[in-house]
């Protein structure tokens, strides 16, 4: 299954949710968040959303700034 | 005596806030943060980018530091909305520093689109510390909007100008229901310093730390001056005079 | 980094001089010395009045001081020569902060005069610390007479205006050959701040301590300002710009 | 023996030094000196000087200030 | 040189425009206006009072200047755009001069009902001169709204603190693309000046020659002030340098 | 109102004295001195040179403004007497505007040499008009010497940085028993306007005259500044406050 | 007929019209302007609209101001 | 004769006063001044004083400046 992340493709395991996206690409659950088709998803539903074909997945985390 | 700064019932233990950014390495950043005992810290939201080694967030935890992500390069009130989102889900806080600008030359903030995301924000119940110009009457409304903090400019961000205009931090600060935060533009230890006597009760400042030429040093600096600042501003300084007043007595002078 | 503040071959242990006229009591001078950590504090000679409870110089000796006359109310080098001798022999230190001034109104140095005593005392052996105005040509002349420091203004004595001239102060210090310490017209932390970031190696006051409305807590402010000015002095500022410059990143950003 | 003394008449036994006069005044040898009909006496000399009637002398000590 | 100073296609005769309150009565208003050779003159819109001798408009009307009704005392836009359209009923002008202020205290423009009476009167079809404060934003967003020219402050109304912020009006002024008139603020002749070496079009002001002790003599020095400004800001002023320039030659001296 | 400027019994038409170092040519001097209705105007002495076209001389001849010579170059008042005496056999005037500087860098003047120099003038019979620093004590020194005039610097020759110090212009002003002259360091109109409110009776400029990119255009802004300034002076300008102050009538508001 | 002007009771012929109102009032058609029931009346039409009992007008003029 | 006249050799004719030198070399009375081995020599004497062989002479004029 591929989605678009970051504004690049992406392949994913299909039923991954977005706590696995974000496990998998991170390393860990915290410090960061996910946008998909411009929704932000709240963390306790990330076990809960499965990502789907073609999603539109923004991952966020925090860098120095400010 | 003491003398609590305390933000939303929380009470924070520097009157300094730290932005990281313009830091030459997450190593200068731990270094400025030991250096300045600072109370939080902001961080902008950014794209996962699996190139970067070592995370801000690790820094952050290691210093025990309060986070404070801002909305650093949003434009319009919606993008500002969202990106607070992500930081609260990413960052487990829902305190923001709340920045909509302009345009890229003044970083100004859009008063408008500012206003319109501080109350969105509110009602989502963010705890918004909203970066503004140093209108008193936007400050005004911001507040009334439920901000718990208002943190009006020095100058442009990264100009380094200093207070560009004491009296309107003055008229923001006489009628502040909440915590001033001065809030860019700092440029050396004596702007914090004078920041603090006009009222402020914190000062928030990066590249003045970031971007000297030795920022642990001036990280050092800032904090020093922070605390004489508020000091001063409490100890109640001598008035201004147009003519001199000796020092020593003008009795008992001897006959030479 | 050591950075020492050495005068005529003596270091110093703090850029921070307390004068000691303006305060309510012996007392209070004894909780500034300690707030402040001074390195040196003035005294003013005066006839030895039978009815004066108490001794400046007791206070001064319990906590390990050094001690600076000053020749205040003198307005001939006549007499400030003298009073500097007197000195000498009363307190035993041939360091001397050497005021003449000329009038009561403005308390402004005599440069004539005052050029005229340096010269008399440093032929006579004495160390001596002029009370300058901020004329970079006098400051000059008295380094070329021998002082051991200078002391320009910031602006007249008790005014609290703070530094009226920066620009001079900035040509005193970048030709200086000995250390300027900066004099007069301190009015609050951030005046102190200043000072240092133009450059001076040490900041003296009196009246923005002595009379402000919390003495003890205006002298640690003095010295955390001072201590910051010193530190952001050498920690190398920003340089200020017209036009902003962002402290977060432009890269990275999310689609929202 | 009346001296003037800070501008006031003062008694002083015949052959009093300035050294003895700065002490009874003082009650300490440290932290004041004299002028004498306009010549500040060095510390080397208090024990050698004797004051003589009529003589002025300005006793000086150090006072908050500057 | 010609140098027009134009507003909506129309070409006023002079760079200042007066405003009439606080003068202490309709002679020295008509002195003033004479002596300033004001281009354009403000009024307040107010009950008609039968108690009143006299009216302003016959002053107006027998100096051939340019009148501009203003909505001072507005504090919202509803208020506002009521009072410019009786202001255009009555006047027989589309031109206004658009106040909403937030407070009595400051008398500062409230950003969000200022925006939006100005988007509502441009709809209306008048040709809307706002008075706004210094932010470069809001002056950006009122020019966009189709405002005929931006108005912003030097400091409050009736301080005659002067220009507190002239880096903001030299950011407005870098990017206006219709006058800048600096209004509000103006105390004394050099006040004037600064403000059109600044790059402001022209300058409005009331209380500083209204309430001067000698209007008529203030009225005629800041005539001279603002042109003397306009010249100085075309004429290309001389670069500030940290050191000396002679002026003299250096070369020929005598030996003497 | 008659407002004459007189100086030794001599009453000026303009309170406007040009220097005339450093103007591209003869020709434009000529147009300056035009533009500017100057009183009179400065020239340095120097040797002869036969391959000079034209002379200074005739341009002033011509414009029939009053000539003071100067004595710039000198350091030491040995030899800036001696270039007064050379002066008044030469242009026929015992009027000389006396400059004793200390060096290159700042053109600062030595106030020994200076002081000397006026007290051997003043004996020989000159009207001295001595350039100085901002030091109301070396001001008062020259007077008491007799000088017909001070000239207090704003800021150092040609350097443009305006009044470096209004405070003390002010206490010259304050205590003057001769014109003050603002001498040096005007840049721009404005700077012209203020140095008139502070007081003082005159300005002389140069640099910022004949080395702005339009010198005509820039003589004829700082005459119109040297005006707006005296008359601002004199009509009493409105104090300052910290909170605004309605220019229009809080009565009378229609309900809207 | 009886009508509210700034504020306050004034009586006026029945049938006058805001222009003969202005003019009675004020001596002049020029300078000023009234606000009926809260809407402002276009100058135009002044000699149309009527005024009617019990209307509250503001009649509205320029005084020194700004 | 041979003077030094602002520090380069300068011939004269035998017995030419300071008026002549400065007249013939700037070609006017007015203007200039000489100061003659180190004293300003005043306008009164200027034909009276004749220059001598080996004479260091300063002739000065106005220039812009100030």
């Amino acid at each position: 299954m591929r989605i678009e992340l970051n504004g690049r493709p992406h392949e994913l395991l299909e039923g991954t949710t977005v706590a696995g996206m974000i496990t998998s690409v991170t390393g860990s659950a915290h410090g960061s968040a996910a946008v998909v088709d411009g929704e932000v998803v709240p963390r306790s539903a990330w076990s809960d959303v499965a990502l789907r074909e073609g999603q539109s997945v923004e991952l966020i985390t925090a860098v120095q700034g400010g | 005596m003491t003398d609590p700064f305390v933000i939303a019932g929380v009470e924070l233990p520097s009157r300094l806030i730290l932005g990281t950014g313009g830091a030459p390495s997450l190593h200068v950043i731990g270094a400025t943060l030991t250096a300045s005992g600072a109370a939080m810290c902001t961080v902008a939201m950014r794209r996962v980018d699996a190139a970067t080694d070592g995370s801000i967030l690790d820094v952050i935890d290691r210093h025990a530091v309060r986070i404070l992500p801002n909305t650093a390069g949003c434009r319009t009130a919606r993008e500002a909305v969202q990106t607070a989102q992500v930081a609260r889900e990413a960052l487990e806080t829902d305190w923001v520093k709340l920045e909509v600008v302009a345009d890229e030359r003044t970083l100004l903030p859009d008063p408008i689109e500012l206003l319109d995301a501080a109350q969105t924000l509110v009602a989502q119940g963010f705890h918004v510390l909203p970066y503004t110009n140093d209108d008193p009457v936007l400050a005004r409304r911001l507040q009334q909007a439920g901000c718990v903090a208002v943190m009006p400019l020095g100058s442009p961000i990264g100009t380094g100008l200093g207070i560009g205009n004491p009296h309107n931090i003055e008229l923001i600060v006489s009628e502040a229901t909440v915590p001033v935060i001065l809030d860019a533009g700092i440029g050396t230890a004596s702007d914090a310093a004078l920041a603090m006597e006009l009222g402020c009760d914190a000062v928030l400042l990066a590249s003045a730390v970031t971007r000297a030429q030795d920022p642990v040093a001036m990280a050092e600096a800032m904090a020093l001056a922070v605390r004489a600042g508020r000091l001063a501003r409490n100890a109640g300084r001598i008035p201004k005079r147009f003519h001199a007043q000796a020092s020593s007595p003008t009795e008992g002078m001897a006959l030479l």
